[in-house]
């Protein structure tokens, strides 16, 4: 079984409920956009947020896209453009 | 060359103290300090909570000090940004940066702070009495990193 | 605003301070500092002498910090530059300009540095054993002095 | 008659071994050029500084250029190109 962990930050934790989960990948490895679109069919929360041209994601923590592969033990975070400084 | 993230204030006098060790090599100090504003007249505002992405953040910030260290001859630099809950007034962003030569420093220490706006983790949330609510990103922040492209 | 030309060292912690006492109307505030650096492999030089014109030299700065208000919604600004002898490493010119906004602070500050070193009456000497050499203005400034025209 | 206060700064007061003087104004008031111009034909030193065409002046703590009209009490300061900072 290929699992990743998954963190949500910001506004994505709230809106989703969740900060962070494991989850089993379809595949030995998939593409950001394929597990975004895994995720968006959870439901209509999820579908929202994923649908967010803004929404960004990191694979292992450095910036990702949609082409990125993930593979098990990758740790994968979403989140919404930063607002810090 | 470091980065902090941390929860606890920071102290500028000691932050200048350190990039003053290299003396005499060095030249120019540049520092910046952002404080946290007042919330002009919403009343509904009462502080600033800010998260930021364990990891990940020290990485990306510890980058940006790398890329300013490319572009220009910098010889020492800071980033301390603070997180968690904070009040009108309070520090909330420090960056410094010394150098040979003040242009340098000056172009780093604006470098370094304008990629932080648009490129660090970091996320502020209002909270207020009747609840809180997630800050949207500036473009006017997006606009001005686009100068060191 | 406030401008000073003195003999002693400045405190640059008490400076940044005085910065901060207009938070929470104030969102950054960016501190240069120049140092005396090593006189490279010249080991005919010593020390540093700094020479003004009392009472025209104050009136510059003064003007330019007038000139900086004018460009820039900054809320304050001081400049502290030393005369007489200094050593290497020795702190020889501070800026210090507050604002609500980040890039008024640092184009204020880089503007006061810049026209400073092209029209502040101050002159340096260098001074050693075999006696005392006044510098020549360097062209590099007078080129960055034009990018504020 | 009418005098003005001379001031004489960094390498020119060193050039000129006088750093302050008092000086007769030939009419009411004159130019910056022409006062220059009559502390020129003091001798070799004083042509050497004030044909020098970096040589700056200010008029009573103001910069002042070749035009610039010289009254009874101003003060006239001479000095070389600015290095502060």
């Amino acid at each position: 079984m290929s699992t990743v962990k998954i963190l949500y930050f910001a506004r994505l934790r709230d809106e989703l409920d969740c900060a962070e989960e494991i989850f089993d990948l379809p595949h030995d490895s998939c593409s950001v956009s394929e597990l975004k679109q895994a995720l968006a069919d959870r439901g209509d929360a999820w579908r929202k947020v994923f649908n967010d041209g803004q929404l960004l994601a990191a694979v292992n923590q450095a910036m990702a896209n949609a082409d990125t592969r993930i593979s098990a033990n990758d740790e994968v975070g979403f989140f919404p453009p930063v607002t810090g400084g | 060359m470091s980065v902090s993230v941390q929860t606890e204030n920071f102290d500028v006098a000691a932050l200048y103290e350190a990039l003053k060790v290299d003396a005499p090599r060095i030249g120019a100090i540049v520092t910046f300090t952002g404080l946290v504003r007042e919330f002009n007249d919403d009343a509904s505002v009462e502080s600033l909570y800010l998260e930021h992405y364990p990891g990940m953040t020290e990485r990306v910030l510890e980058s940006l000090i790398e890329e300013a260290a490319k572009r220009w001859p910098i010889i020492n630099a800071f980033i301390v940004h603070r997180v968690g809950e904070l009040k009108p007034s309070d520090q909330i962003v420090f960056v410094g940066v010394n150098s040979a030569h003040r242009d340098a420093a000056f172009a780093a220490a604006e470098f370094l702070m304008d990629i932080l706006k648009t490129k660090a983790p970091f996320w502020k949330k209002e909270l207020g009495p009747e609840g809180s609510k997630w800050l949207d990103a500036k473009t006017s922040d997006d606009e001005r990193a686009t100068r060191w492209h």
